[in-house]
Parts: C-alpha cells; structure tokens; sequence
C-alpha cells in the first residue's frame, strides 16, 4: 500500500471534536452516518534523495473491520511537467461518504518525500458528519 | 459569495475596549489581554481580575499579545528541499529558514514566502566576482583564469587541450 | 451544448437518498434551500481518436424548469502543458448555491473521451442540503 | 501582505443570508462556531503589465480583533509550467475551520491582475456553519 500521512490534532489550527477522534494517523468514525470527507496536499520537489517523479497521487482511504482490505474513497492524480527547479501541486478532494461506526479515514500518497509538511494552512485533513 | 442559513439574535452593541484590553464576547466584557508567548486559556469574570493565560504549548508561538484560545503552529524548515534552520521556534516567534551551505535561494513568489534552495554554481575556470550567498548565486568572471582556454560556455584546463587547438591563452603550456 | 457526463447512482460508493433521486443524467433536487453541490472529474490522455487538447473543462450545470437555458454554477478550467505522453489532470469544484425544488443539477466537460471513468474514487459527483 | 480581492454578495449567484455579512472584502462572522470555508479562484496569464509568473497562490484569511496579525487558514500554491500562450489554473481550497463571533475571513492571491473576474462561476467564496 501507499506511504499513509500522520497528522497533528491538538495544535495550531487542528482540532477534533464530537468524540471524532485522531489515533494510528486515522480519523475515527464515532457514529454511523454520511460524511463530507475531505484532505487537501500540497506536494513540491525537488527533494534530495527522490528522483524528479512524473505524478504525484493522493488517496483518502477507508479501513474497516468488516473488510480485511483498504477501500479507496476519493483519488486525485496529477502528472506533473514542471521541470527540475522549484515545483508545488496542491491536490483538493472532498466528498460524501456513508461510513459505519469504528471505520477509520486516512490519508495515503504516492511519495512521502514529497509532500510539503511545512505549513499546516498548506496540506489539511477532516470530515464532519451532515 | 454565499453563506448558510442559521437563526441567530442580534449582539448588543459594545464600547471599544481600553488599550491592552480586548472585548471576550463569551464574557460580554473587556479583558485583558496575554501576553505574547500565551494564549488565553479563560477569559476573565470582571475587567479587574485578569485572564487565564498559559504558555504557549511547545511546537506552538504568539508573536503579539492577545486574547486567542489557542497559539499558531510553528512552521518547519523544509529540510528535504536543502533548506535550513536560521532560527528555531520558540513561544513568541515563528521559526526562520535558509539555505544549506553551498545553496542559495529561488523565490517562488514576490514575497518570497516560499522560496527553494538551489545549488551555487562552481565558477570552474573563473575568478568570483561574488560569491554565492543566501540570496543569490555566485557570479562568475566572464573570462577564463590563466591556463583555462574558453570552450563553448565553460573554462577547461590547457594541459587538457590538444596541440591543433591551441590558442594563445595556453601557448606556455603548449610551445 | 458542452457533453454531459452519465453517473452511476446505486452500486459501489454511489447512493442517494432524503429524496435526492438521479434521473436522465441529473440530479433532480426534492426541496427548495441551499445546497452544497460539488464534483471532480479527473481527465487523461492521450486518448485515441482525440487530438490531444490544450485544456480540459469541467462545469456544473442547473437546468429549472423557470428558464428555458441551464445555469453554469461552477466551472474549473485547466490549461494542459503536459506533452504527448500520458497525462492526468483532475478537477474538483465545490460550492454553496441556492436551489428550488424540481431543478436538475449536471455536469458538463469540455471533451467526453477525455475523462476517466475507470473508477468511482477518481471522478465523482454529489449534492447535500445544509 | 498579499492584495485581498473583492466580491459581488448580491448580484447573480451570490448571496448571503443568516447575518453572515459581507463587508470591506471579508465575510464577517455572526456566531461562533465551526465552519466550512471554501474559495476557488481561476488565475489566468499572459496579461498586459505582468510578466508571466512561475507561481499562483490563494490564501484563505482570518482576521480576528483578538490578534493584531492575520492568520493564514487555507494555501493553495501552484508553479506554473505553461510558456507564454493563455494559461488558466483554477486553485480550490475547503475545510473546517473554528471561528469567534466578529472575525473576518479573505481571500488574498499573490498577483490580482491574473485573477480571471469574469465569471462567477469561476472564481467563487464562501463558507457555511455545520
């Protein structure tokens, strides 16, 4: 699978609340129900030890236990033109999901290198319940 | 622009706070502010007895004083993309990145808010007429340094050139 | 017209409900209010019989019975300067907007042959009531 | 600090209702709360007096009378790798974001003169309370 994100969820501008609780770098699920879902990355390069890649790709996934395997919710992938200086790539995915209590929401990309972690306003994960 | 629908009452209208104060509308009064380095953990009871202020969590930092439940995330250096600490962050300043040695910056925006960090050409061959810096890169002599001879962009050593090419700028080497 | 795209409303992660039905490429809305409508539509290329485009559109569409043209509520467009090699380039849009009931809610795209159908978590559609 | 851009609140599609308000460039916060913020703006190049830049960046700003500076909610930052023909490049950004009664929220872009106003349903603003 997939490289998965870790996230900050007390500091800054990150919250939980609602008992919507962070844990094992997955949101989880406090009560059955459809949610917006969304996860913003913003990838840059280059990087030292990663070679220029050609895409970059983000997943929100689900893992739940009456399934033994991930279910990729949202998917955004990019291939990228920019050339060897300088280069960012914000991804933006949000949707309605319908989720069981206990299921949990991560983040996976394609290379961890590259994602920009610097700013917490440039790369952000959530989900509320409607 | 659009918005959504709630139902909500009218606040009443309020008196600018004295300076060092600010208005807590959930305490419908003036506090006093915290200062820099804190954030406001309760808000005062009575303008006389002061706010709750704590420290600002590690990892966090207020620059200013003021009156917000809780501190801003500090930045961090993007050490992947050669970048460098200049200064750490601490409770009342956000943290503040360079280049590595040997690198200096590219800005991505006018502001340079965002900026990566590029490797300092070698000026083989040439005098520096600057050398590289935090800001900007090296710049290089246009000529070539004695017993260099010019090829195309690049200065090469003359005891690398061939006779048939020899130029006056490697005649000892070559007579 | 600009093509609309067709969507599928009951198997995988596709559900309606509340009375939100799907209907000759639509969504049609149950209730007057304001709705928070979004989709993304990733696109890629080359594709075969199509000369590879300079940029790629998404727009979503209201069609009301009190007016005889549809509406563009949201519209993402993307200049392409990927080559000739393969390339991706999803779109996502998301936004509040004032509905009545009856009207219908589509998405359009600039070339159909160009987007990826191929899986559910890569071009998506949805609408919720706030 | 980066230019704040402007918006119709009335005419068209915009709207604003529930004391949610729209004054000197900022919608104006009428409870505390937490709410979805979203902003998509197109930038689009060459223009006249510019020179074509390498990068775009949108910024989601709250500005609160608790604290002397703004704070930066949302970044969508995006090089550029289009030459000098027309370019367009849309940057939506959206999350969940805790806010007080009275605090103002922008949108700030890096370059205004390559904001694409021309149609609304292309560079849009909002936010809603959950």
């Amino acid at each position: 699978h997939l490289p998965i994100l870790q996230w900050e969820d007390k500091r800054g501008l990150a919250f939980t609340k609602n008992n919507l609780s962070y844990s094992s770098n997955a949101l989880v699920i406090p009560v059955s129900g459809d949610y917006y879902v969304y996860a913003q990355v913003t990838f840059r390069g280059p990087v030292e030890s990663s070679h220029n890649p050609n895409s970059v790709t983000e997943i929100i996934t689900k893992v739940t236990d009456s399934y033994p395997e991930p279910t990729q919710l949202l998917t955004g992938t990019k291939t990228l033109s920019e050339n060897s200086n300088g280069w960012f790539q914000p991804i933006y995915l949000g949707a309605v999901v319908s989720l069981e209590v206990g299921d949990k929401l991560m983040v996976n990309v394609s290379d961890i290198k590259l994602v920009d972690y610097t700013k917490e306003h440039k790369t952000f994960f959530g989900a509320f319940l409607l | 622009v659009l918005v959504q629908p709630l139902h909500l009452r009218r606040h009443p209208t309020r008196e600018p706070c004295p300076a060092g104060m600010n208005w807590i509308e959930s305490a419908h009064q003036c506090c006093r502010q915290c200062p820099a380095g804190t954030f406001l953990s309760k808000p005062c009871t009575s303008p006389e007895n002061g706010s709750e202020c704590r420290p600002c969590p590690a990892g966090t930092f207020r620059t200013q004083p003021n009156t917000l439940r809780e501190c801003q995330a500090c930045y961090e250096c993007d050490r992947q993309a050669f970048q460098s600490v200049l200064s750490n962050c601490s409770a009342t300043s956000n943290v503040a990145c360079g280049c590595e040695p040997g690198r200096f910056r590219v800005c991505l925006d006018k502001q340079c808010s965002e900026f990566s960090c590029r490797k300092c050409q070698p000026c083989t061959g040439r005098l520096i007429q600057r050398p590289c810096s935090e800001a900007q890169d090296t710049l290089c002599d246009s000529s070539c340094k004695p017993d260099f001879y010019k090829e195309g962009d690049e200065c090469r050593p003359c005891h690398t050139i061939t006779l048939d090419t020899c130029g006056n700028e490697c005649q000892e080497v070559c007579g």
